[in-house]
């Protein structure tokens, strides 16, 4: 709760930073703020006095915490990640903005309410709109900004459409009030609320870019600058899960039969597109951003296997965590490696294992916790995805992601072979600086150490 | 905690080996494989003093919720294959010595790694844990594959890595498959083999028939089986020499070894059912694969085909599950890998001393260098299981077993004793006999390393094949102890 | 002394592993020694023994040495089994091996690979020891490769040819298929009785039941065949001759080609019980005789013409066994030791002195130069053609009634073969040692009689063909036939038929008169007029051609044996597995590549087009889930 | 007149012109125009806000879409002088499909929006929800916090709409190559 | 005021507002025109949620409408200056131009 204001006056202080002249300490500032909102977040463990609050708006139960805590991590090696991003005019609108996209994130893991849901889901979009348009001499950012921006708000009418309908059958807004009218009603609901769980669904499968409505991502995930679509592949990507397991673990899990073979036949079609596609990628950048379609998928089977209890919910805070952590690591060797001829083709790559192999390293760990190849986080995750999946009835769902993640393999390890089979184009090593360094070693040991004793996140709600 | 130490060690070895350079690597790996060696060692006569041995024994939770251990034993099957493993790293090492590697300390640390993942394989008495081990062994030598291998090899580790890995996933479902049928008495699943046994024996025949096909993938991949193989010949010939040996030597048991612990017991009922297709399958390929051989000009690719011949009878006969077919195998896997593992030796010596493998271009090589000829033909006889070889006692219990499960199995089984000999007297003859050929007149006498590996080989050949009463004591108790769980 | 059996095959196993470490570095001399000594000292043990088996009431003892390979009610010690039938097979191994030692040490006093040659002869008297004398199958199993190895070896003793080479190759491979029979065999045996000890099971084998038996008869018989050159495996042996001469005389002569007869003497059970088995091996052994026998008519290398006699002897041996005539056919193997070895060692002797001719068209009129070596061939051939009292003629004859007693016609076919024998062995003594020499001036200044080493054996072995028929003689002459009475506790099941003594004479008289006869026409060809073998192979014609091409069996071998397993080779590999099953695998591959190509295009870039995607998706969605 | 009430009559013609002139949005070619037709149909709907005795939101609703949003649309088109032969158009067949999928979409939402048959509007003056000082109360209780947190939203757009407007005053050209 | 009308009628009334911006957005290739489509497919949602909070005699579903207003306004003032941005650049807001990224 407190995290949330904290970061909020963030990013109120960081507008003021630009007249109120103290520019220069922003970036450490922010750091700290972050801290301590993670502070505040470890706090208010466990104590469950502060929920529900403003009748029922929000409420940080530990879940909501958990789920914070991831974000706030990523955000915090996130901005480590993105120091030099910063470094050049109106900054402080930059860090404005993220702080305030931070804010809708934040809610997103905590909404108890049709309307702080919407809110929050704007609050994240409309600065993520902006960012990703940032680059403003540049076509492609400007292109990605665009679309997302179109595409975004169409999804916000549906989002919307759906919202109404399940005011109208239920007569309210409050997530507790519809959970419990929904198991009063028990099955003589009017037809129409269904069509609006359908509409949300459809609107929340688009926010995390699931198929047949990921066509923006791709897109987006490239024209935008890379700290940026990190930010989007990580942080955006968490809080819309956390949204979406809210809403259709907590409040629509009894109404299940009316969506989960929907969800299903999503899911199969974004394994199969999102793998298939990414194969013949020559771009990373892009090859990640269909690879956060397939992970979103694996994420969706958690929702899908519906587990009463904590299980789904343990399964998808493990994995959003394993795969922020990877993609975070992935995207900042792309970013250094992309700096030195300035394309994010896998051709940069090559020779990378002589060119820097600390790089090198590092992205041969995240590419691994990707595949989800044992001992790292990645593989941990897909596995409590299986475990919980092979109990249902979706089961050929488990072979098809077997398959199509073979396939993934493939476009991983291309990167893999480039940097240590592919001759480079130009010998020289480079330097790395250190805050990177540090990140990244940070972020691989994370991996590893995620993939060797899992048990603290997933146990994590006893 | 002597078997935890087995483990230990050499993860450790390898992290000091990364941190040196140069020729030390080599030597301090050398070194410590063969301290494990040693270990090994003792572990086994701690096991001979007292198999109950609770230094055997080593379990501790892991993720308590989900019921995963790090669970890892020694028994007579599992310290067998332990015990080839640490015996065969040493001279894997040692073999390496007159090649030049870049990077050396990351190739030998690899090595190193890739012991300890083995050897926890070998143990694993967890299903998850072996599960991880069955990975963790994967992904060292697909690297040195990668980094040291051939031309295209790219590609090559690549299929190589796919295949492995989509089979190990279809047996990861498997897995999990039997494990969510875990605990329905006790209310908390488990991945201990004791309760993975337990559950693959309550499903009815079509569940076991998924677990069966799951988990049959993955090791008919590994081993591999008649269709399944194609990664490995280009593997095979693609890699290091230190890495066919380790493909060959070792890795290749983890497949068979899987079939006898974490298939056999599993499925009983899936096993009579489709059992005849899988022993079908392992006895066409030792044909096909012989066959094969026998028009190879490039020595290694035909060593590779020969060795999935070997492994197509090692599955046959455990496949069959009975006493002699499961032990039969056991021998045959010590057997095949110390053989396999000298054969790679010596084509790595005729490529060095001749620059080529293509077996028609050398020949006379005897002349030049008869010891060699002698190492040469006795690692071959071992290969085509002549009496008082090693291969033998192996070959005549897999084929005796194969006739219990059916006579004109074994029947066509047993024509791998006529064309190995084909295919193996053959190559003999082109590369030693006869007139020497241009290839031949630079062949010197061999490298001290090289003379010691093979003598070394040899020695195990002869001496197992005359007195294998140790090997075959514990190969005999450990199928005893399998053949009981499957009743 | 018994309990001391190991000894018999220790020393010739630490005369091979003297020589083959230090062979190199001891002086030629030295290494002949040691290998002929080691050889000597089983003799001298096996002999002992012998005679202590002789006097013992007990006549079968088991030595066990270490238990060997177990597994659950498999149970394979590591035993030796002395009893009157090993007990006379180690002596006839030792003793002409030993005297084949000696020959050995002049025959290839000039050859670099002296050490190498004592190594491998050694290495073969010890698997041939072990062969004899172990006490279950898998034993016998093991001294059977390990002579196919050292056969293996020997006959690409002289490595540098190719074309001894491929002889080896195929000696070894031949018995490969053989072994295989012998290994499925021992197996059935196994699975059948749950042991391959010779005691169990043969105590047991009369409650396995007629197919059974039959089945591991004849699988244990393509063991035989493999290993004692018999149809259709016969061919390698006569290729075999490419190694030394001594070679040919202890390996494919005296020893290793009977240990077929060996192993079925030993199983005789399983014979007895099964009609049919018998039936097969007599049919067999006479084709062989026959077919063999014939070729020997026509050829022209003095080896090969023995050669193919041995194969001729082989088959009249089996056909004894498969009449039951268990002891005479060891009677036979035992005579035919001396008097085959002693021709082999003699044509060595020629070869020798013509140096290194083995073509008789090349020879003639050698008698004079070598005098020794002619008339201990003599005896030989006399020995082999049956006449009487030489030692041939008994155990053949007794053969030869046994058949008569079962069926007058494989009689007669064996009759014919060995007239035919007579025939060419006569051929051969005309054409080497008779009329004038014909090779060339430099090879006539060097003949020369062989040193004694070698001249010393041939006169041994004269003697043992002249004196071996003491061994057998009938039982209707009234005098006891020794042979049959010591084989007597090893043949568990007696053959009851006896023939009437005036038919025995009778068929004694037939085979006598027939013998005399074809060796008077021998003499009307080669001496009286003087035919000679056509020089050039090229003119033969018809019959004769089809017979000197040995009815090119080989080639018929060759054409559906060798070409259409090399055709599947290569159609699985260049086929099978790098279109199909690899093809699959790329296949897969390069799908999915392209079907991502196909896919990526659906990503066009347009706005349009994905708000359409997006619509039409909600649209299905509603449309399942509400319009049913 | 038959037997249709006021409400009922009022509610069909404003329903019928809101399509009517919601339609002319989409099919109208010159943008200016359709902007005019879109705060046409803003006026109908306010309408239906008074049938629904929303009254204070209809007046929002006026304020704040055609007195503020929709002036803003004008005032872009002005600045990038669109005009009806400057208007981009689809394809024909696109358009065509487009309406057909409409079409398709409008069946199958009828068939979802089922359920709501027996449901009849409360009617009366007695409701007076829609009055501001009830709207007041509710916004300023139950939804204080969502009303501050539009705050950062509003400031998150502000912040935003400047980045993007303000001219950059130094443009580092590394940053224009797309990484 | 008078008798009622059925929600139902409310239900379509939006439904097919709602439709016609999809429409819209799905037929135009002017952005600004697509912009005001999805306005207008937000009213359409205005719309229904007034309808439901007089059904259930609620005013939250009035608030609510509020918050979507604002929602919009930002939407739009924020996508009107990304437009302007685009206009700058590509000096047109055709959406079938921006089809840089893709496959």
């Amino acid at each position: 709760m407190k995290g949330l204001f904290i970061i909020s006056g963030l990013g109120i202080l960081a507008m003021l930073a630009e007249i109120f002249k103290f520019k220069k300490i922003l970036y450490p500032l922010v750091l700290v703020g972050i801290l301590a909102a993670y502070a505040c977040n470890f706090m208010e463990w466990n104590n469950n006095l502060n929920i529900p609050m403003f009748n029922n708006m929000i409420r940080f139960d530990n879940v909501a915490l958990a789920f914070s805590g991831v974000i706030l991590a990523v955000a915090f090696f996130w901005f480590i990640l993105a120091n030099d991003y910063f470094e050049h005019d109106h900054i402080t609108d930059h860090f404005a903005l993220v702080l305030f996209a931070l804010v809708g994130a934040l809610m997103l893991t905590s909404f108890s309410n049709m309307t702080t849901l919407f809110l929050g889901i704007e609050i994240l979009s409309i600065p993520m709109y902006v960012l990703a348009a940032s680059r403003k001499r540049d076509l492609a950012s400007n292109e990605a900004g665009f679309k997302y921006l179109i595409m975004g708000s169409f999804a916000s009418g549906f989002l919307l459409f759906g919202i109404a309908l399940i005011y109208g059958a239920t007569g309210s807004f409050d997530l507790m009030e519809i959970r419990s009218y929904i198991s009063q009603a028990n099955g003589s609901l009017p037809t129409f609320f269904y069509a609006g769980v359908l509409m949300l669904l459809v609107a929340m499968c688009f926010k995390v870019s699931a198929a047949p409505f990921h066509f923006w991502a791709p897109d987006v995930y490239e024209g935008s600058p890379t700290v940026i679509t990190a930010l989007m592949s990580t942080i955006v990507k968490t809080a819309a899960f956390a949204a979406f397991m809210h809403l259709f673990l907590v409040v629509f899990g009894k109404v299940s039969e009316s969506w989960s073979m929907v969800l299903a036949i999503i899911i199969a079609l974004s394994l199969v597109v999102s793998n298939i596609t990414a194969a013949s990628q020559q771009s990373v950048k892009r090859m990640l951003a269909y690879s956060s379609i397939s992970h979103a998928a694996f994420m969706l089977m958690a929702i899908l296997a519906n587990n009463r209890g904590f299980a789904s919910i343990n399964a998808i805070l493990y994995y959003s965590l394993a795969y922020s952590i990877g993609s975070i690591t992935s995207f900042t060797v792309l970013y250094n490696v992309s700096k030195q001829d300035g394309n994010t083709s896998i051709e940069a790559f090559n020779g990378l294992g002589k060119r820097n192999p600390f790089l090198a390293g590092c992205m041969v760990v995240s590419m691994l916790s990707l595949a989800g190849i044992p001992v790292t986080a990645g593989f941990f995750a897909k596995y409590f995805v299986f475990t919980l999946l092979i109990g249902t009835s979706f089961k050929w769902l488990i072979v098809l992601a077997i398959l199509t993640s073979a396939v993934g393999v493939y476009y991983y390890f291309k990167v893999i072979i480039a940097m240590y089979f592919k001759p480079a184009k130009e010998e020289q090593k480079f330097v790395v600086e250190t805050s990177h360094i540090l990140l990244l070693a940070l972020t691989t040991v994370f991996t590893i150490a995620l993939g060797i004793v899992p048990k603290y996140i997933i146990e994590i709600f006893g | 905690m002597l078997v935890g130490l087995l483990i230990i060690v050499p993860l450790i070895a390898s992290l000091l080996v990364f941190f040196t350079k140069g020729k030390a690597s080599r030597n301090l790996a050398l070194g410590l494989s063969v301290v494990e060696f040693i270990l090994s060692l003792v572990v086994l006569l701690q096991y001979k003093h007292n198999p109950g041995n609770s230094n055997l024994m080593l379990n501790c939770t892991w993720v308590e919720s989900l019921g995963i251990h790090f669970a890892v034993g020694i028994d007579a099957l599992s310290l067998l294959l332990v015990l080839l493993t640490t015996f065969l790293i040493p001279l894997i090492i040692l073999s390496s010595f007159n090649t030049t590697y870049d990077k050396p300390n990351s190739f030998y640390g690899l090595i190193l790694f890739m012991q300890m993942a083995l050897i926890g394989v070998f143990t694993a008495n967890d299903g998850f844990l072996f599960y991880i081990f069955w990975e963790l062994a994967l992904i060292p030598i697909y690297f040195i594959c990668l980094v040291w291998g051939g031309e295209d090899r790219g590609r090559i580790t690549f299929k190589f890595f796919v295949y492995t890995l989509l089979g190990s996933l279809f047996m990861l479902v498997g897995l999990i498959y039997l494990y969510n049928h875990t605990g329905f008495d006790t209310g908390m699943k488990s991945w201990a083999i004791a309760d993975l046994y337990q559950a693959g024996k309550a499903l009815n025949l079509s569940q076991q028939s998924f677990v069966f096909w799951c988990i049959f993938l993955a090791f008919g991949i590994k081993m591999p089986i008649f269709p399944l193989h194609t990664w490995q010949p280009d593997t095979y010939v693609n890699a290091p020499t230190q890495g066919t040996m380790l493909l060959s030597g070792i890795m290749l048991k983890m497949g068979t070894f899987g079939l006898i612990k974490w298939l056999l017991p599993i499925a009983p009922l899936a096993l009579e059912k489709w059992g005849g297709v899988a022993i079908g399958l392992s006895v066409f390929g030792i044909v096909y694969a012989s066959c094969i051989a026998i028009v190879q000009k490039d020595y290694k690719r035909l060593i590779a085909y020969s060795s999935i011949a070997h492994v197509g009878l090692i599955a046959a006969g455990i496949l069959s599950a009975n006493q002699q077919g499961i032990q039969g195998g056991v021998m045959q896997m010590l057997a095949h890998g110390v053989n396999v593992v000298g054969l790679f030796l010596i084509a790595d010596i005729l490529m060095r001393h001749t620059g080529t493998r293509n077996i028609d271009k050398l020949g006379g090589i005897r002349s030049m260098n008869g010891n060699f000829a002698v190492l040469f033909l006795i690692v071959l006889l071992g290969s085509v299981a002549l009496p008082l070889t090693n291969g033998f006692v192996g070959e005549f219990l897999l084929i005796n077993g194969v006739y219990q499960y059916g006579a004109w199995v074994a029947a066509f089984a047993g024509l791998t004793v006529i064309l190995g000999a084909v295919y193996m007297l053959r190559s003999y003859q082109s590369i030693m006999l006869g007139e020497r050929r241009d290839s031949a007149i630079a062949f010197g006498s061999l490298v001290s390393t090289d003379k010691l590996v093979l003598y070394i080989i040899c020695i195990a050949i002869v001496a197992f094949g005359v007195y294998p009463k140790p090997l075959n004591d514990l190969a005999e108790e450990g199928t005893k102890l399998i053949m009981m769980n499957l009743k | 002394m018994i309990k001391l059996v190991a000894l018999i095959p220790l020393f010739p196993l630490l005369g091979f592993l003297i020589n083959g470490f230090f062979g190199k570095k001891i002086s030629k001399g030295l290494s002949g020694a040691i290998a002929s000594i080691a050889v000597l000292a089983s003799f001298v043990v096996a002999l002992l023994i012998f005679f202590e088996l002789e006097h013992s009431e007990l006549k079968s003892h088991t030595v066990n040495l270490f238990s060997w390979i177990n597994s659950d009610t498999l149970k394979i010690p590591f035993e030796f089994l002395v009893d009157p039938l090993s007990s006379w097979f180690l002596l006839i191994i030792t003793g002409i091996g030993f005297l084949i030692h000696i020959y050995s040490i002049g025959y290839m006093h000039n050859d670099e690979g002296f050490a190498r040659f004592f190594t491998y002869l050694n290495l073969f008297v010890f698997f041939m020891l072990l062969l004899v004398l172990g006490n279950n199958y898998l034993i016998m199993f093991v001294g059977w490769e390990g002579v196919g190895l050292c056969s293996y070896l020997l006959i690409g003793f002289w490595f540098k040819n190719t074309a001894y080479n491929n002889a080896a190759k195929k000696a070894f491979i031949m018995n490969r298929i053989g072994d295989l029979g012998f290994l499925l065999g021992i197996i059935l045996i196994f699975v059948t009785f749950g042991s391959i000890s010779y005691g169990e099971v043969f105590s047991m084998a009369s409650n396995g039941n007629e197919g059974t038996v039959t089945a591991i008869a004849l699988l244990l018989f393509i063991g035989a065949m493999g290993k004692s050159a018999q149809l259709p495996l016969y061919t390698w042996l006569p290729d075999a001759m490419a190694g030394p001469t001594p070679v040919s005389a202890l390996i494919h002569a005296a020893t290793m080609v009977t240990a077929g007869i060996y192993m079925i003497v030993r199983s005789n059970v399983f014979y007895s019980m099964s009609e049919e088995a018998s039936q097969v091996v007599a049919v067999i052994g006479v084709a062989t005789a026959l077919f063999a026998a014939t070729i020997g008519l026509f050829q022209n290398d003095i080896k090969k013409v023995l050669a193919y006699s041995t194969v001729s002897q082989l088959g009249l041996m089996f056909l004894g066994l498969g009449v039951h005539a268990y002891s005479s056919s060891v009677f036979h193997v035992t005579t035919h030791a001396f008097f085959k070895a002693l021709l082999f060692l003699g044509a060595g002797s020629v070869i020798h002195a013509m140096g290194g001719e083995q073509d008789m068209r090349k020879m003639g009129g050698l008698r004079k130069a070598l005098p020794v070596t002619f008339a201990t061939m003599a005896i030989g051939t006399i020995a082999i053609s049956g006449i009487p009292p030489f030692s041939g003629f008994f155990s053949k004859d007794e053969i030869l009634a046994h058949t008569y007693e079962h069926s007058p016609t494989l009689w007669f076919f064996g009759q014919v073969a060995s007239m035919l024998t007579a025939f060419y062995m006569f051929r051969l003594l005309y054409l080497t040692f008779y009329r004038k020499f014909r090779g060339t001036h430099e090879q006539e200044h060097h003949l020369h009689e062989s040193p004694k080493t070698m001249t010393i054996p041939l006169i041994v072995l004269a003697i043992l063909s002249i004196a071996g028929g003491l061994l057998g003689l009938p039982e209707f002459w009234g005098a006891p036939n020794w042979m049959h009475h010591h084989l007597d506790s090893i043949i568990k099941i007696k053959d009851p038929s006896v023939l009437n003594h005036t038919k025995e004479w009778t068929l004694m008289a037939i085979a006598v008169l027939a013998a005399v006869a074809t060796i008077i026409f021998a003499y009307m060809v080669y001496i009286k007029n003087q035919i000679l073998p056509e020089a050039n192979d090229e003119k033969l014609k018809g019959i004769r051609k089809l017979v000197y091409n040995k009815y090119y069996v080989d080639e018929i071998y060759d054409a559906i044996i060798r070409k259409p397993l090399d055709v599947l080779s290569t159609f699985f590999y260049k086929f099978m597995d790098l279109e199909v099953v690899d093809g699959i695998v790329k296949g897969v591959g390069s799908g999915v590549t392209g079907l991502s190509s196909i896919i990526r295009k659906a990503q066009t870039g347009h706005i349009g087009l994905y708000i359409f995607s997006m619509v039409v998706g909600i649209i299905l969605i509603l449309f399942y889930s509400f319009i049913k | 007149m038959l037997g249709l009430t006021t409400t009922q009559w009022l509610f069909g013609i404003l329903s019928f012109l809101a399509i009517m002139f919601a339609l002319m949005v989409v099919f109208t070619r010159n943008p200016v125009n359709s902007v005019l037709y879109l705060v046409l149909t803003f006026f109908c709907i306010a309408g239906h806000y008074i049938l629904l005795n929303a009254q204070f939101l209809a007046v929002v609703h006026i304020v704040v879409y055609a007195g503020a949003i929709m002036v803003l649309f004008l005032f872009i088109i002005m600045l990038m002088n669109l005009n009806a032969d400057s208007e981009p158009r689809k394809h024909i067949v696109t358009r065509i499909i487009a309406g057909v999928i409409g079409g398709v979409l409008l069946f199958v939402m009828v068939g979802a929006l089922k359920g709501a048959e027996q449901l009849q509007l409360v009617q009366g003056g007695a409701s007076q929800i829609g009055l501001v000082k009830n709207l007041g109360n509710v916004l300023f209780h139950e939804f204080l916090f969502p009303f501050e947190v539009a705050s950062v939203l509003l400031l998150a757009a502000l912040v935003g709409a400047i980045m993007i407007g303000k001219r950059d005053t130094n443009i580092n050209e590394k940053e224009t190559i797309n990484n | 005021m008078l008798n009622g009308i059925p929600i139902n009628y409310y239900i379509m009334l939006s439904a097919v507002l709602f439709i016609i911006g999809v429409v819209g957005v799905m037929a135009r290739r002017n952005a600004i025109i697509i912009f005001m489509c999805i306005e207008l497919m937000l009213n359409a949602v205005n719309l229904l949620l007034v309808a439901f909070s007089t059904l259930h005699n609620d005013p939250s579903g009035q608030v609510f409408v509020f918050f979507i207003m604002a929602v919009a306004a930002a939407e739009v003032a924020v996508g009107l200056a990304i437009l302007a941005m685009v206009y700058r650049n590509f000096k047109s807001i055709d959406i079938d131009l921006l089809s840089r990224l893709k496959n």
